[in-house]
């Protein structure tokens, strides 16, 4: 084991790709902002004076062009790191991205690859409206051809996106803007990565397996110590990876806890819960006491008014008082 | 607020007294917005228009009131203040609070007064503009002859549907002017690193589109050319670019307040010298049109009216928790719950 | 009652424009292709010639831009009808659809409204490769202030484009390729419309929910007569409207019938068949006698070779052999 | 197929013969492809170059062969045959066999060819012009003095994303051509109803691209301004737009070929009298270079070599059904079953 540095959610994304460029001259990083403004949430802090305008590009405000740049750079070589500045932005990429990044592999009966990432914070920040909060993790997982991820913790955040650096497929990676300064504790090794495709159970319980990614882990975890003083023994479960998804380590809990919350901070309506949710009811039907149930953000756009978007969002207090309504 | 100018009323001492009352109360508007974000009565992004007060004062002049149509981004304060829109709706809206123009569902970037023809208030930098460009279309489609003003910055010029919207506007004839703010800055990227030819005018002639620059800092020349290109666009049925050259004071945002990022004092100190309220003050002076005491006094009032106004505002209520579901649809509500 | 009248569907949704513009001044269609060249799909044949240039407007090919057009135009009271040349190509305008269509209304807290329909086929032609062939309607049930509907018979795609062109909302109708030359009996009643938000059961049985929309209630409804050869006798659900959604029809039919399968064409993994099989597991979890499972499309980009390409898409076969697995 | 041609060569017997050659194999070609697509054995959307040969071929000609970099939407036939593709696979993606390019899984619209530089091959229109910008990108980036000829349509040129892409060409000196293959039409719809000036070429001003308008049924004509633009492309690192003027002999697409909708007959047989390699057996016979004979015999040998290449590709099987899963991605497979 190596030695472990505390750091932030933000500076352990910062450290990783400061680190993959410096292992990869074809790593480079695009996105409005993030050079000499020093990107709108200091992710790229310092970035553009140690690595100049070649690895660290400003962007004129044009997701799908640069993306696709991107895309294309990708194909003969390069490995971009796309930042949205905020991933409702991706949301005028989305033709290059699904259309493009995630079929070109395919399309081409393999002779070409995208190796890319794009990354930037999904979810509700605070009072940013309606047209600046999605989660679009859903709908990019629904898509074949890209992995998605999406860490909770510090160090799968510094060791997934290493590993998406490295992967040779498109990667979306979603971080939130709730999670910047969440503190945690982080290997400090060069070559840590966070293999996809496995959840991790970040505490343990036998009453109930409350099942998260992203942010709401972090409410998830917060929500089983409330419960525990109640003497509810929830498990907490992170998916981290969406595509591909580690079933497997979801199902297991649900065969020893018997019952299953999903939580996640989009739409509830179709959401990527519900992929959640639809899977486990029937590959555990027999190991169940009660329905899998979901908490979900309410089915609205996302007001403006302070107290109304504190309703939209999932949090604590929603997934405890879920936990007990489920008795 | 605003009144209707015609062009040979244009720099009476009446018509002078008004714009400068129009641009000094935007600016008092805009500095009590930045101490209330401050104080954390209004949050998320918000984008002053302080020293930019001459181009939507000029060119809101050149338009009829009532019957035109304008939409903007999210520096979208000062366009319903000159429409007409009761301030305090105007400000209730910014603070979320169930006074305000949409009830407090929108926000700063997100303000409304369909009525008065202002169509908002948009964040995603660049996807108003083909709505824009429907407001024109509908416009001609009833046979009205609405001009309508769509506003977009210098960094939204480059979106992809700027160009969409330019295309179609030529193809299908329709009056709406595009008004090109450039401020120079794109956030924290200055234009010679976000647009390959930094005239940005340019844009709207390979669609065969009559285009030009003008100054952006100057009320008076900025109404002599609106009052132009709003007739032309009026009477020909035909679109217009027009590029507006101004500069913002102001970070870009509230939470996007560091200017030594992307640019120096000096720069900033050297523009200072175009505020286009001194600059009227200057020519009030110069002309005898207005004293220095009389520019205090106006000042005190409108700093008095802005107080007001804001306490009004901060009086409204937040929305109530039910409301949260009110407006997704026109007839139905949707799911409720977590 | 009134008369009736067969028709295909293409011919139904054709008589529900003309009737509707023929009614109202403020409904237009505008779309790539529509007018001179008379519509890909012919949808619009001979329209531009009956209405002129005025109503049925030419776009150039920029969907984003003619979306964004229409949607202004709806803000100041226009009805629009857009016409996609296929789904596929609204992702490019997908920013104008969920960003603005569907947040006006709320984010002027009521003082706007966008009565504007967005219209074409969705899912598989045959043939037309990964970037032509994506089922959407997932995507956007998942959108708030967004309507959206599914028909599967001449007589719904009738009655429910009438009720999209009326409808104060913005309403995604999608369509199917493989739905055009369907036909049934259509009223022939200019004022005929089908309201949104109602399922329907187009076969009663006893044994099996087998729900699905669009292309697939076809499937399901020939997989239904294949399988009573069996002696297995199953209940058709037609889900036709996915926003607002019916639970309470998808419900009964389940507690009467104590087994479930939604059947959806689009990619398996997080598509809108996951919203329908995780609410009914939850909702009737009482009630069943087996976990409700699915059939979906194959979670690859749609490949051209026909063969690999027939791979992708549910068919009745499929349907029959999966209803068969559940014993 | 194709050889490299210097300008001082250009008008050689032999290069004409070249030329011939080239527009003649990808016209026989093409005439195989739609009697293939009637037969069944290709379906979805299929779109022939047949009267636009002079222009991919003169292009073709002044690039260098398995260095330079080229990307076009759907009418993707002549490029990879041009380039060195081998015939036989091109002909088998296009019937969507396992012996295709991309084993069948792309199909007529999605031919590619990485290894020889083809890029293929796109389906949604304008996408593939900033994955041009993306490989002229990559090329710099690594400090390789690639050119990339990036292909689009006259209704391709609308798209926005093709203006994002113009502006960050230019501002970052990408080395790329932007070639708007101006066939005046957008499937059914004429240039004057989607373009509002029909002078694509402009399109590149405003970005301060040089931008020009050529010929492209002048087979010399093209090869001489391509030779011009490739090198300053290459020698002085900056984009280029070059409206290339051509015109598509059949429909659209195999299965959209009712161009009475949109196109008189009369024009059609104005346009026909353009047609490149008429053009090119005029100079021939003129200059003496080649009898008609040898031009018969070379149609014969042509059309024997495509019948042998459609033989071949159509003995190549189906792909097998497992292979649906293969190429998602690099590493692993997507869950599997319906
Ligand atoms: C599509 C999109 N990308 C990025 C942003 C973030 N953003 C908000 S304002 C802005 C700068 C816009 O500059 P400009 O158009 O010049 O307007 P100004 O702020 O100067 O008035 C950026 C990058 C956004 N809101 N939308
Ligand atoms: C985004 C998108 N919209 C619409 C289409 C349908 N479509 C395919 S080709 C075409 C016409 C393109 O014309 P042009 O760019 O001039 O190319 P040409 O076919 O003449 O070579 C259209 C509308 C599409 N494939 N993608
Ligand atoms: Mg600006
Ligand atoms: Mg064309």
């Amino acid at each position: 084991m190596s030695a472990t540095v505390e750091l932030s959610y933000r500076d352990a994304l910062s450290k990783a790709m400061a680190e993959e460029l410096d292992r990869d001259e074809n790593v480079l990083i695009m996105g409005e902002d993030i050079g000499r403004y020093q990107g709108t949430f200091r992710v790229t802090q310092g970035m553009f004076d140690k690595y100049g305008p070649r690895r660290i590009v400003d962007t004129p405000i044009t997701e799908a062009g640069f993306t696709g740049i991107a895309i294309g750079a990708a194909m003969v070589g390069l490995r971009p790191i796309v930042e949205m500045m905020t991933m409702s932005f991706s949301i005028l990429a989305l033709d290059q991205i699904i259309n493009h990044a995630a079929k070109v592999h395919y399309m081409t009966g393999g002779q070409a690859s995208v190796p890319l990432v794009i990354r930037g914070p999904g979810g509700a920040a605070k009072q940013l409206s309606a047209q600046h909060t999605h989660c679009l993790e859903g709908w990019y997982a629904h898509v074949p051809g890209l992995k998605v991820v999406a860490p909770a913790t510090a160090a799968d955040a510094y060791g997934m996106l290493k590993t998406a650096v490295r992967d040779n497929n498109p990667v979306i990676f979603t971080e939130n803007p709730g999670l910047y300064t969440v503190k945690g504790l982080v290997p400090d090794d060069l070559d840590f990565t966070v293999p996809f495709g496995k959840a991790q159970i970040l505490k343990e319980g036998k009453d109930l397996s409350l099942i998260g990614y992203s942010r709401m882990t972090q409410v998830n975890l917060a929500a089983a110590e409330a419960l525990a003083k109640d003497g509810i023994d929830v498990e907490v479960v992170d998916v981290r990876s969406l595509a591909p998804l580690d079933s497997e380590t979801l199902e297991a809990s649900l065969r020893k806890t018997h019952r299953g919350m999903v939580v996640y901070e989009d739409w509830k309506f179709g959401g990527f819960g519900a992929e959640l949710a639809a899977r486990l009811s029937e590959s555990c039907f027999d190991d169940l006491d009660a329905p899998i149930t979901r908490v979900g953000g309410l089915n609205v756009p996302t007001p403006y008014a302070r107290n109304l978007e504190l309703e939209c969002i999932p949090d604590v207090d929603d997934v405890v008082a879920a936990v007990r309504a489920m008795g | 607020m605003a009144k209707e100018a015609k062009l040979e009323h244009m720099e009476t001492p009446a018509q002078l007294e008004e714009f400068y009352r129009q641009m000094l109360f935007i600016r008092r508007f805009e500095e009590k917005c930045n101490v209330a974000y401050r104080l954390g009565k209004i949050g998320g992004y918000m984008h002053t228009y302080v020293g930019m007060e001459a181009t939507a004062v000029g060119f809101n002049a050149a338009l009829r009131r009532g019957w035109d149509y304008v939409i903007t981004a999210y520096r979208d304060h000062p366009q319903p203040l000159l429409m007409g829109s009761d301030p305090v709706a105007v400000m209730a809206e910014i603070m979320g609070r169930s006074g305000g123009l949409s009830r407090g569902k929108g926000g700063s970037m997100h303000v409304y007064d369909i009525e008065r023809g202002f169509f908002g208030g948009w964040g995603i930098v660049g996807g108003h503009i083909p709505l824009g460009g429907g407001l024109a279309f509908g416009a001609k489609y009833k046979g009205e002859d609405r001009v309508t003003v769509c506003y977009l910055g210098d960094g939204a010029a480059n979106q992809g549907v700027v160009f969409e919207t330019l295309n179609m506007a030529a193809l299908w004839d329709l009056p709406i002017i595009f008004a090109i703010e450039n401020n120079e800055f794109a956030m924290g990227t200055r234009l010679e690193y976000h647009a390959a030819d930094t005239q940005l005018y340019k844009r709207g002639e390979p669609f065969g589109i009559k285009s030009e620059r003008i100054d952006g800092m100057d009320v008076l020349e900025v109404l002599k050319d609106a009052s132009r290109i709003v007739d032309y666009v009026r009477k020909e049925q035909k679109p217009y670019v027009v590029e507006i050259m101004n500069y913002r004071f102001n970070g870009h945002g509230a939470a996007d307040n560091d200017r030594q990022l992307y640019r120096t004092k000096e720069e900033e100190e050297i523009h200072a010298k175009r505020d286009p309220i001194i600059r009227l003050e200057t020519l009030m002076l110069e002309r005898n049109i207005m004293t220095r005491e009389k520019m205090e006094a106006i000042d005190e009032e409108l700093t008095d009216q802005v107080e007001a106004i804001y306490e009004k505002a901060d009086a409204s209520p937040f929305p109530e928790a039910h409301e949260v579901y009110d407006n997704v649809y026109t007839d139905l509500e949707p799911e409720k719950g977590h």
